[in-house]
């Protein structure tokens, strides 16, 4: 089981455990949710961005495998004090990382997600969050 | 265990013989489609080999020889049932077309007040076409709950006494649960639906293959299943109709080959089948379904029931020893089919999914198109184990090895 | 004739070496279904004995790649056609499956007052299915008529621009005919649609295993075909649809595999292709129509139309010196397809076809599924013979051979 | 092509060329038609019973292969004078001569329809004029 120790790497596992961030921050004020329709995953992700546009607080909802499941957590501690802008830059170093399986130059937690790589059908499980977040940053931020 | 079936016809599946990632396949997903006996394949290559050529239109000897061979197709599935009439079978591509065409054609004589019963444990191919003909139709669906939690499920009859009013027009229920192993007694459903009028609908993708069936002794109206799940090609199932209510029914796709007369003013249509089976039929799947037939009535569906009964059990006790895995479906000893159905405390299918491929095992884990009877169970998915003629107790045990790692691995 | 393809071809298709009734099997009824060459059986056959599974949810090994092998088939056949996209390409049982979804699906945004187009020469899978439509939605259909008689038929450009008007929702026309041989400049009929906004439907089933195909350059919004007349499988078809139209569609069938979400009182749709998808695809024959698609590009559109073209140009010459044949089609230099429709004074089409099957000939005879336009023509059924890569001169002197001698015993 | 000599009997030619009853006769008063829609075949067929209810004028329009034409042609002449129950044994003699091939004991006309048997596909076109003829007795005569 030589590959699955690269895929259920500590990092995955400790944050599929403990989850960080989990739940909907009191201040969110923009949410987006992502759905993986043929695993039946799903994901809430919750933002809000003090006035520079920068994410002050963040959390998420949703269930899914451990490889969504961390990924989405350790994707909110990343995208923590993160703008936009910032966040699609770090979500397109992970998506290299994911689909290459060569870990970034920089040493970085999301190192821990390139094993998926050699489990192309779990891609999608690793983007679930990312996706979710992006896609909050978009949307309006209600009252 | 007296009850398995010979090893040997292990060889007669060309595809079991290889290796998964340095590990010899053990195949576990029957329930999503099965593996296919060298005479189906064979029954391909000599048809395109030999007789290809388009049917029915045709007076030329490839043509003749390809019409015989389908319609051939069509009374040996006739048998495979226990059908009255070869007419009242209609080759589809698959079960859900099956259940798409007479949800079509029947939400056309369906008007607001009127009910679709079906049940809580549907797949969402014989549960979605009911809600877009109750839609389409102003009819209201209603559905028959399950009963129990666990590894205690079944059905609610006595709910079913209430909701069978003669409001019900259509009963459409799955003969065996793809997710749950839950059998139901088909025959006795469908008695207490006609004391009431109902048209009854069968699901039978995952009974046909595994489970002997006889159409006339159930009563049903309609049955539809798929030939993948029982030996047979992709791409080809079955549409069965009572005759007399088929040609009352209008067809749900025209074209070529199912009309009487045209003009450029209207068309008339033949009668079933070919009423309702417009254009080009799939003919080498039909023949190739024929021929998967030919192998499971050879062997027995008896015989292939107690075998994947026989291995079900076997797994389903082993497994429910481990801790950390609760198993979701009926009771041991209720009527169910060869497959079992879990979920992990601690771990989600997926990734069970993922580390049984690594031992060469390959399972379903999901919500098995049932996502409603998962919200229900409150549960996001389970981890399936379904068995064929092909299995054998070496497979369950590398199946309990394989789950009694991962529950270390993810507790640890 | 250096226009034809080399002989060797007719080695890769094993069932063109038989003998029917003591005669070299000779056949010409490729309008109808074409042969598989080994190469498609082959893929067939690799595909049962060592991917099959079931694809889109499954975790494992042989599901990941049933499921790789089956989008890799869904780009070849977006290559094949030039689509920009393979979520265009959406796989059906074939031509008379994809209009059908098309028409119905569109039949929902119709109302009075609005117009169907389609044309007089529409094969019935192209013609039923829009009056249908129209029967649903209120709206009116019309053709554009055939002009002229049998051996210069065409189809009548003036009547086009009169009958194009902005009224005009939808227009459907055959690419190439399979009665006439007669092929349509699909990507001017598409820009005078486009003028007046209607969506414009081509059913290529004669076409696109013959002639190069660009859906770019020819500008449709769709274009159906069947697999079975291209080298590949019975079973498989296609349903091009341009991107931005498709996602607006409602699906015309419903079940596992094409819902985001589904409640005990609803379901969402995924986006195309899987949206218009509905349960288990058929997945092998995607597999060995994207090899079909690899054996034909090897070859070459281009090569095979000059092929095509040359022999029915020789037919077409030969036959029309008979007397008592006439010809039935377009000019002799007009655009054609590689076939040739003809009819005799003192021979039913039937008794013709029976006859050549006896000197091993494999020709059709009757409508065509073209019964209006025969009606219209004036006749009750034509002989046609079609051609393809593998056929040759040889073949085309048997034919003449052969309708010589019908021509001389109906005569006696 | 021997087997087509046997199929194309010189009565099947002959009444092919010069169809006999052909049209409908002035007096007629019940009418069937049949369809072979897989060739496009069609045959009407138009009868008068006198009050015995035997044929007394029989005719036929249509147009199809020399086999349904010239079986057509036949069965007016033979049908003629029969009651419907007559013209139903004839027709079951007709379909065992062309299902069997073995024509009947007693000499026939219908014998010449014993090729038929060899190409299967063309039965339909050879019983096409005996199911309209059939079905026209069943008809409500007409005023
Ligand atoms: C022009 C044309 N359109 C449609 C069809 C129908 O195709 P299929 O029967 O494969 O659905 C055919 C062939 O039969 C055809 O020639
Ligand atoms: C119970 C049940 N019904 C319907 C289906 C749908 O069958 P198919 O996908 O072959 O149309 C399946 C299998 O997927 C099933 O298990």
């Amino acid at each position: 089981m030589s590959d699955l120790t690269d895929l259920y790497q500590s990092v995955i596992l400790d944050h599929n455990k403990r989850p960080r961030n989990r739940g909907r921050p009191p201040t969110a004020n923009r949410v987006a949710t992502g759905d993986n329709p043929s695993c039946g995953d799903n994901c809430t992700v919750y933002l809000h961005l003090d006035p520079a546009g920068r994410v002050d607080a963040i959390g998420f909802d949703g269930s899914g495998c451990a490889i969504s499941q961390a990924s989405t957590s350790l994707m909110t501690t990343q995208v923590k004090g993160k703008t936009a802008s910032e966040a699609e830059a770090l979500f397109n170093e992970f998506k290299q990382i994911v689909t290459s399986g060569h870990p970034p130059e920089e040493m970085s937690d999301l190192a821990a997600f390139a094993g998926v790589h050699a489990f192309p059908a779990r891609i999608k499980c690793a983007t679930l969050g990312w996706h979710a977040a992006l896609e909050a940053f978009k949307q309006p931020a209600s009252a | 265990m007296s009850a398995l079936l010979p090893a040997s016809l292990r060889a007669d599946f060309p595809i079991l013989h290889q290796d998964v990632g340095g590990k010899p396949l053990v195949y576990l997903d029957n329930g999503a489609t099965s593996q296919k006996p060298r005479a189906v394949i064979d029954a391909l290559v000599r048809y395109y080999e030999r007789d290809n050529s388009n049917v029915h239109r045709g007076l030329h000897a490839l043509s003749m020889r390809a019409t015989d061979g389908y319609e051939a197709a069509r009374t040996r599935v006739a048998r495979f049932i226990h059908a009255a009439d070869p007419a009242e079978i209609i080759f589809t591509r698959g079960t859900t077309e099956g259940v798409n065409v007479v949800a079509r054609s029947l939400a056309a004589r369906l008007k607001p007040g009127d009910v679709i019963l079906t049940t809580e444990i549907e797949h969402h191919s014989n549960l979605v076409p009911w809600q877009q003909a109750a839609k389409a139709s102003g009819a209201t669906i209603r559905y028959v709950p399950v009963l129990g939690t666990d590894a205690e499920l079944g059905l609610d009859l006595d709910a079913l006494d209430r909701l069978l009013t003669p409001q019900v027009k259509v009963f459409a229920f799955t003969h065996l649960s793809n997710t749950l192993g839950l059998m139901l007694d088909a025959a006795a459903l469908c008695a207490r639906a006609r004391a009431v009028g109902a048209v009854t609908v069968i699901d039978a993708a995952q009974s046909v293959g595994h489970e002997p069936i006889d159409v006339q002794a159930i009563g049903c109206d309609f049955l539809v299943f798929s030939g993948h799940k029982m030996c047979g090609p992709t791409g080809i199932g079955v549409l069965y109709g009572r005759r007399a209510l088929l040609d009352t029914l209008a067809p749900a796709e025209t074209g070529g080959g199912m009309v009487v007369s045209v003009t450029y003013e209207g068309a008339t249509w033949k009668p079933a089948p070919e009423r309702f089976e417009a254009g080009t039929p799939n003919v080498a799947d039909a023949i190739g379904l024929a021929a998967a037939c030919d192998y499971l009535d050879a062997i027995g569906r008896p015989a292939i029931s107690a075998h994947d009964h026989a291995l079900a059990a076997k797994a389903h006790a082993a497994l429910a020893e481990l801790p950390g895995i609760r198993i979701i479906g009926p009771r041991l000893g209720q009527p169910r089919g060869g497959l079992v159905s879990f979920a992990f405390a601690d771990a989600h299918a997926h990734d069970v999914v993922t580390f049984a491929d690594q031992d060469g095992i390959a399972l379903r884990g999901g919500h098995h198109c049932n996502q409603p009877l998962m919200r229900k169970l409150g549960i996001t998915s389970t981890t399936r184990a379904s068995f064929y003629l092909y299995n054998n107790e070496e497979e369950i045990d590398a199946l309990v090895r394989s789950m009694h790692r991962i529950l270390k691995f993810f507790a640890g």
